[in-house]
């Protein structure tokens, strides 16, 4: 019987089919391919809810799954590698499944009343690049290798590029396009070389071993293990190290596509896009697959202390970085830019210090809130006729009633205050740097505290920088006339916001944590869910489950907790009333700053570090720089090189032989005594040269 | 103007420097090289004998010689195209009147009329093509 | 006794140089021509002699070919002569240059 | 053994219709020319699917559609007409014809004068380029080689844009003297070889040096000198072909001057010609020597990489930046074939039809804008994605699969080729230096980018004074074919990589494997 696995590549193939169906038929639908784009995204939600259901062990005995599907090249020779796309579902695959497809349906849904209704042209185009975008992401979810995992990791940047660049006929969105594709194509750059070494290294690239006729074919993370405790030598480096360049390479990938500190600066830019890819591209797409790779291979991160540094270090100076830049912008859909950038700094926090479960909890009610918040802010900008600047609002919150809701729904979802979804993830992911920053010796320990420290201090601008968000939208004085008069949205703007918004207040509840520790209840659903109720957990036979990373962590990086503050108890609720008391400071701070009928602006207080922050640490100027103040000129030289030198040779010789045959052919002078003379002397010249060397012979 | 012989005197006499030279040599290698006396021709007559080796008939010929039958053959054939060839190129073409040689007494009694006009077609032919050599070989060199 | 054949060779060569000569310092198309004659029958003169120093006709059949040869180029010069008048209004071979480079 | 085989049928009927294309008016030639061209397609696409030959061609393998006839006894040799096919040949026989009659179809527009010559000469061209990739007789494959130059020079020279006659004599000299010095290379090696070959077989031959000992001291060149001398000098006379840094500079000229139909052969399968032949002389017939100067080879390859993605970041002009480019992902096949492992000569075979596809593709499409708005430089045009939207669509996945895009060949091409390279144990420090030559990617992706958006996105406005409208059909068919080509092959590299893995894996193998 044909189970939920089976269907599992359908989860990608439809929205692919949508794809197809909304580029070439779209422009004959009533709604321009949306229709396509629905009914593709609902039925991946229900297969992925199907799968997920089945990991689960509701629906059927197996409970996990990973085949090699198709051979994309066949190596013939021994030493040549065979690559492969397979589909691999286990847990962690089950959960994104479902939270990808669902943000998709709800981008949809949403895109009807966002792009339809406002008459915009081109749909069709749009409608097919979501298609396109879902199905990579979901491909990419589901891929069973890293080299299938690159492939639809670029196809999402081709998809970003695409929709980000969706107004191609203004100047920003091409543009902001190109830095999109080009920024993370930089850290492709290193991803690729990652992958293309590790199958050098390993001849697969498996997450998880396959159980093939032919025998287990193991996965790449278990054999890096393997290879560290026999300390084998690859390429003239230690396995230890070794395993840590390659690890540092896929993460180059992560940064860019993540978003995460020093390749961020597209994400902003991408504000260009349409709102809904916005939230697509935020919530749970394009910046979620980086930390999901590294969720993916966890196996193989878990082997170097190196790596697990730099990215918790990555990541917890984006949080703050990235916060304190979200502080002083004027736009709305800027300010949720850069607190995707920060939310996705404190997910890698947790994967470097050794929070696996708290990653991907946060992965997911991010997923959720931030797709609530984006969403929310389509819905303000169609009220606004498409001004994005908050000082141009105020005082919505009556105007549109459930927009304002789920909107502060998300934003304390953002912010991180009790009970909504963020509290509890965000605060998880705080806790684990913390007791394995005191628990772990040496440098590491040190650098996740340092870490740490950023993060924790980045709660309080969150909480900041999203209650003046709130306050300048949604309160005090509509401060121009179309705030005064917002356009009314209609039920496909509202139901997704709806549907989020009550996912934003109660998602966290998977997985308290804390109430879990003090009470000794299990709630902690999310940790079992990836745990697993068996010991040893499951599935084992995919070794990605949460028992065995914890082990490796244990094992070979020796990342260890401790509890700094009396027991486990007690330091989970200074570090739960730390964190939130900060975020409540955030919060306090804006209301008494711009929760009043006409707000001003403050920046000035400042001082210096105002046009700082405004220019975002000359972040972009720099990169820009680097791109047309070194690259371009670098260019130019060697273009003149290339015409000058490389080419003035080739002309060089050329007209050396022109000017040479052009003074010889002087002797053709058409004189036909001419001729005979030169023949005759030559002649005459001959002869002598044959006596005086006395004949041929 | 008549047309009585006149002493030459546009003589190119450097250049002929170089036929003396040729003459000195070759003289030179002659009267150095060291020839044997000659076999000369065996008894009978010779005359003869280039007839019958004309016509491939050496059996009957007093004096040793080789067949030349296929080279008379060519040879009349390329006498004949010559005549040919001679012909097509002296004769005028049917636009020009026709004004034989003998007619005026030489070669100096066309119209001015016909003269420039093929003067000047021949100058457009050749210097189209001049003008085309030129400027392929200023594209190469320029550039 | 005969006549040495270097002599004959001598004689060639000097007929062969006065047609050189004659080449080389006239301008005229007639003239070339008769020089062209001259250096033919040079050849000729080698031609016979060499026959009678190897005793063998084949020299002289070859010059009576020659001679046959140099009456077909006779033909096709004087051609060429009248053609060269036709275009340049003179025999003067000095101004037939237009087709050098 | 037959006569007259699929081979000789390709090249008769090729050649038959390039002199009756030649007879044709004017007005015909185009769509007679296109339907003579559909007859290789055919033959070559049935070739392809009986295609029956394994290993390789030079190394013992067996041959499809082989004939072998003696032709002329030239002193102790003797040069045969032999012709046949491997897995590293069949698919280029493809890309040549299939090209062929996609430029010929893009011509259609572009070519409006002296028209039954010009589709003449590309025939002749196809013809010659057919010979070039069967040819097993290196004299015979000579013919065929400088053949290609002489339709090429006079569609350069003739159709050419204002610098047509400087670019047509720079590319006609500049490969002809690459001829000659290849030429003096490989009968260095042959004279060298003295009596122990008879024939003039690139069989024979490779097979002689491959089991060494065989070469004699030349011209006071000890054997291993000789062959390092041959390797070098072959190596100089296909470097332009291919063309390999410091000697492309003929490649930008002949592009932007030359027609576009011609500049996709010229792309797509002219270069083609340099990369399979250092594949068939230096690196199949030389080997010991090729691994021992890898380091130097891989610093031509690398270097070609990133100087031509750097020279097309400089560039205004659209075609002088695929020109550029060119230069670059031919670099990678160099890459690949020095790594001397089976993915890195596999993925180098594949890149040439890869990138024969996608350079064509990218060729044709300036072409078509080029034929709506008259131009090519980037600053006069902008905004056209409007009014020309499949066009435009066409160009950004074109330029998408030249950036390398997953499930496109090129991406599979480099992908294999990288994964080759890494692993070679031939080039030192091979992870850093292919980590250094995939820049090449990155690089891509902006001059591209770049390009795209200065031209196609943004405010529509043109520089010259014509009407932009859509592309007709006939400009976007082939357009299509292409790009469907690219894709079908990036999701099923297997279509002819597995032909290809068959005929190089070979060549690893220390001397002569008979199958």
């Amino acid at each position: 019987m044909a189970g939920a696995f089976d269907f599992v590549p359908a989860i990608a193939a439809l929205p692919l089919l949508a794809f197809v169906i909304a580029l070439f038929a779209g422009q004959y639908m009533p709604k321009r391919g949306a229709e396509a784009g629905i009914a593709a995204t609902a039925g991946s939600l229900i297969l992925s809810i199907w799968t997920a259901l089945t990991v689960a062990g509701m629906t059927g005995s197996e409970t996990f799954y990973n085949e090699n599907l198709y051979t994309w090249v066949a190596g013939v020779a021994d030493s040549a590698v065979t690559l492969r796309l397979g589909v691999l579902v286990d847990p962690l695959t089950a959960l994104m499944l479902v939270i990808v497809s669902l943000i998709a349906l709800l981008v949809h849904v949403f895109s009807l009343g966002y792009m339809n209704d406002e008459g915009e042209t081109g749909l069709p185009r749009y409608y097919a690049g979501l298609g396109l975008f879902t199905a990579s992401m979901l491909a990419f979810v589901f891929s069973n290798n890293i080299l299938m995992a690159f492939m639809f990791f670029e196809l999402v940047g081709l998809c970003s590029y695409l929709l980000i660049g969706f107004w191609f006929r203004e100047d920003g969105p091409p543009s902001a396009a190109k830095k999109a594709f080009l920024v993370t194509r930089f850290g492709d750059y290193f991803f690729l070389i990652g992958v293309v070494g590790i199958f050098a290294t390993f001849g697969t690239g498996l997450f998880a071993p396959v159980e093939a006729a032919s025998g287990t074919m193991e996965s790449f993370p278990h054999m890096a293990e393997m290879a560290i405790e026999e300390s084998e030598t690859f390429f003239g480096y230690g396995a230890q190290t070794w395993m840590t360049i390659l690890g540092l390479l896929v993460l180059g990938g992560v940064v860019g596509k993540s978003a995460q500190f020093p390749l961020h600066t597209w994400l902003p830019d991408a504000m260009e896009g349409p709102t809904p890819v916005s939230a697509l591209i935020h919530a749970a797409t394009m910046v979620a697959a980086g930390v999901y790779l590294v969720a993916r291979m966890y196996g193989f991160y878990a082997l170097s202390p190196q790596a697990l540094a730099v990215i918790a270090l990555i990541g917890g100076f984006t949080a703050l970085f990235a916060a304190t830049m979200g502080v002083v912008k004027q736009e709305l859909k800027q300010v949720l830019a850069y607190s995707t950038i920060s939310q996705y700094g404190y997910m890698m926090l947790a994967l470097g210090a050794g929070g696996y479960v708290a990653a991907v909890f946060h992965l997911t009610t991010h997923a959720i809130f931030k797709a609530l918040l984006f969403l929310g802010a389509g819905s303000v900008i169609i009220a606004m006729h498409h001004n994005e600047n908050m000082w141009d609002m105020g005082g919505l919150k009556d105007k549109m009633p459930v927009t304002y809701w789920t909107f502060l729904s998300g934003s304390l979802a953002l912010a991180g205050i009790v009970p909504f979804a963020g509290f509890w993830s965000k605060d998880e992911v705080l806790f684990e740097a913390l007791i394995h920053g005191v628990g772990t010796e040496g440098t590491l320990g040190a650098m996740f505290l340092l870490a740490y420290a950023m993060g924790l201090l980045a709660v309080f601008f969150t909480g900041f920088y999203t209650f003046r968000m709130v306050y300048l939208t949604f309160h005090g004085n509509a401060r121009t006339d179309v705030a005064r008069d917002p356009e009314p949205v209609r039920w496909n703007v509202k139901a997704p916001l709806a549907v989020l918004g009550i996912g934003a207040a109660t998602v966290g509840l998977v997985n308290m944590a804390p109430v879990e520790k003090l009470t000794g209840l299990h709630i902690d659903f999310l940790h079992q869910w990836l745990d697993g109720p068996e010991e040893g957990g499951w599935p084992d036979a995919l070794s990605t489950d949460l028992h065995h990373y914890e082990e490796l962590l244990h094992n070979v990086p020796h990342v260890d907790p401790a509890y700094p503050i009396g027991g486990e108890q007690t330091t989970l609720i200074v570090s739960a009333a730390l964190s939130l008391g900060l975020a409540l400071g955030g919060v306090l701070l804006a209301r008494s700053l711009y929760g009043v009928d006409e707000p001003v602006e403050h920046t000035d207080k400042l001082g210096g570090a105002k046009a700082l922050l405004t220019h975002n640490y000359y972040q972009d100027e720099s990169q820009v720089w680097l791109a047309q103040g070194v690259t371009v000129p670098l260019a130019r030289a060697a273009d003149k090189f290339d015409q000058g030198v490389v080419d003035g040779v080739v002309n060089g010789v050329s007209s050396v032989s022109l000017f040479t045959g052009s003074r010889f052919r002087r002797i053709q002078s058409g004189v036909v005594s001419n001729y005979a003379a030169l023949m005759t002397l030559s002649l005459v010249l001959l002869l002598v040269a044959f006596v005086v060397l006395g004949g041929v012979a | 103007m008549t047309s009585r012989p006149r002493l030459a005197t546009d003589v190119n006499y450097v250049n002929g420097l170089a036929a003396l030279a040729l003459f000195v040599v070759m003289a030179y290698v002659f009267m150095t090289s060291d020839v044997s006396a000659p076999a000369g021709f065996a008894d009978g007559s010779i005359v003869a004998s280039i007839g019958y080796a004309m016509f491939d008939m050496l059996d009957q010929g007093a004096i040793e010689a080789e067949g030349f039958l296929v080279a008379f053959i060519v040879i009349a054939l390329v006498l004949d195209a010559a005549l040919d060839g001679a012909v097509m190129l002296a004769r005028r073409e049917d636009d020009e009147q026709s004004v034989t040689a003998l007619a005026d007494g030489g070669f100096l009694s066309r119209t001015k009329e016909t003269s420039s006009e093929r003067r000047s077609d021949g100058d457009s032919l050749l210097g189209r093509n001049d003008g085309e050599d030129a400027g392929s070989s200023d594209d190469g060199g320029d550039d | 006794m005969a006549i040495e054949s270097q002599y004959y060779l001598l004689l060639s060569a000097a007929i062969f140089c006065i047609g050189v000569y004659g080449i080389l310092t006239r301008q005229n198309a007639l003239l070339f021509l008769m020089s062209v004659e001259l250096m033919l029958n040079a050849a000729n003169i080698n031609l016979v002699a060499f026959s009678f120093y190897h005793g063998n006709l084949t020299g002289q059949v070859f010059s009576l070919f020659t001679m046959a040869l140099a009456a077909a180029e006779v033909a096709v010069g004087i051609g060429i002569v009248l053609v060269l008048y036709r275009n340049f209004e003179d025999i003067d071979v000095t101004k037939a240059a237009t087709m050098r480079w | 053994m037959p006569i007259a085989g699929p081979v000789e049928a390709l090249l008769g009927v090729t050649l038959l219709g390039a002199f009756l294309v030649f007879l044709a008016p004017d007005e015909y030639a185009g769509k007679l020319a296109t339907a003579v061209s559909l007859v290789p397609v055919a033959v070559s696409v049935w070739m392809y699917s009986v295609f029956d030959g394994a290993g390789n061609a030079l190394l013992g393998g067996t041959l499809a559609f082989e004939s072998d006839l003696g032709w002329v006894s030239l002193g102790r040799y003797d040069l045969a007409w032999q012709v046949g096919l491997d897995g590293i040949s069949m698919p280029l026989l493809l890309l040549a014809t299939v090209l062929t009659t996609l430029a010929l179809v893009s011509s259609w527009t572009p070519i409006d004068e002296r028209e039954s010559q010009f589709y003449g000469l590309m025939l002749l061209m196809e013809a010659s380029l057919i010979g070039v990739f069967t040819a097993l007789d290196f004299f015979l494959w000579l013919v065929f080689w400088e053949a290609v130059l002489i339709p090429m020079y006079f569609l350069i020279g003739v159709w050419g844009g204002p610098r047509r006659k400087y670019a047509a004599i720079k590319f006609f000299v500049y490969t002809n003297v690459a001829t000659l010095v290849m030429f003096v290379g490989f009968m260095a090696l042959v004279f060298g070889l003295g009596d122990s070959i008879s024939t003039f077989g690139m069989a024979e031959i490779a097979q002689a040096l491959r089991e060494g000992g065989n070469l004699s001291t030349l011209a006071g060149l000890a054997p291993a000198d000789l062959r390092l001398v041959a390797f070098t000098l072959m190596f100089a006379g296909f470097a332009v072909k291919v063309p390999v840094f410091p000697v492309h500079t003929w490649l930008p000229d002949a592009h932007v001057e030359a027609p576009t139909p011609v500049s996709v052969m010229l792309a797509g399968v002219l270069l083609k010609m340099g990369t399979y032949a250092l594949l068939r002389f230096n690196f199949t017939m030389l080997r010991e020597t090729a691994e021992a100067n890898a380091g130097i080879i891989v610093a031509f390859g690398v270097l070609s990489v990133i100087y031509g993605a750097m020279l097309a970041l400089a560039q205004q002009d659209l075609k002088r930046i695929v020109a550029y480019s060119s230069i670059s992902s031919m670099g990678y096949v160099i890459l690949g074939l020095v790594a001397f492992t089976p993915h890195g000569f596999g993925g180098a075979t594949f890149q040439m039809i890869a990138h024969g596809l996608i350079s064509g593709l990218m060729f044709m499409t300036v072409g078509v804008i080029y034929n709506e708005t008259h131009t090519r430089m980037v600053g006069d045009i902008s905004g056209i994605a409007d009014r020309m939207p499949w066009a435009v669509g066409i160009f950004v996945a074109a330029a998408f699969g030249y950036m390398g895009l997953p499930f496109m060949a090129g991406f599979a091409a480099e992908y294999l080729i990288f994964q080759g390279a890494f692993a070679s144990t031939v080039i030192p420090a091979a992870p850093l230096v292919t980590a250094v030559g995939m820049f090449g990617i990155v690089v891509v992706a902006g001059y591209l980018l770049w390009a795209m958006q200065r031209t196609l996105f943004g405010e529509y406005s043109l520089a010259t004074d014509y009407d932009v409208s859509r592309a007709p059909v006939h400009d976007v068919a082939p357009l299509v074919v292409l790009l469907a080509l690219v894709i079908v092959l990036g999701v099923r590299p297997g279509l002819v990589y597995r032909m290809i893995q068959d005929a190089v894996n070979p060549l690893l193998h220390g001397g002569v494997v008979l199958w």
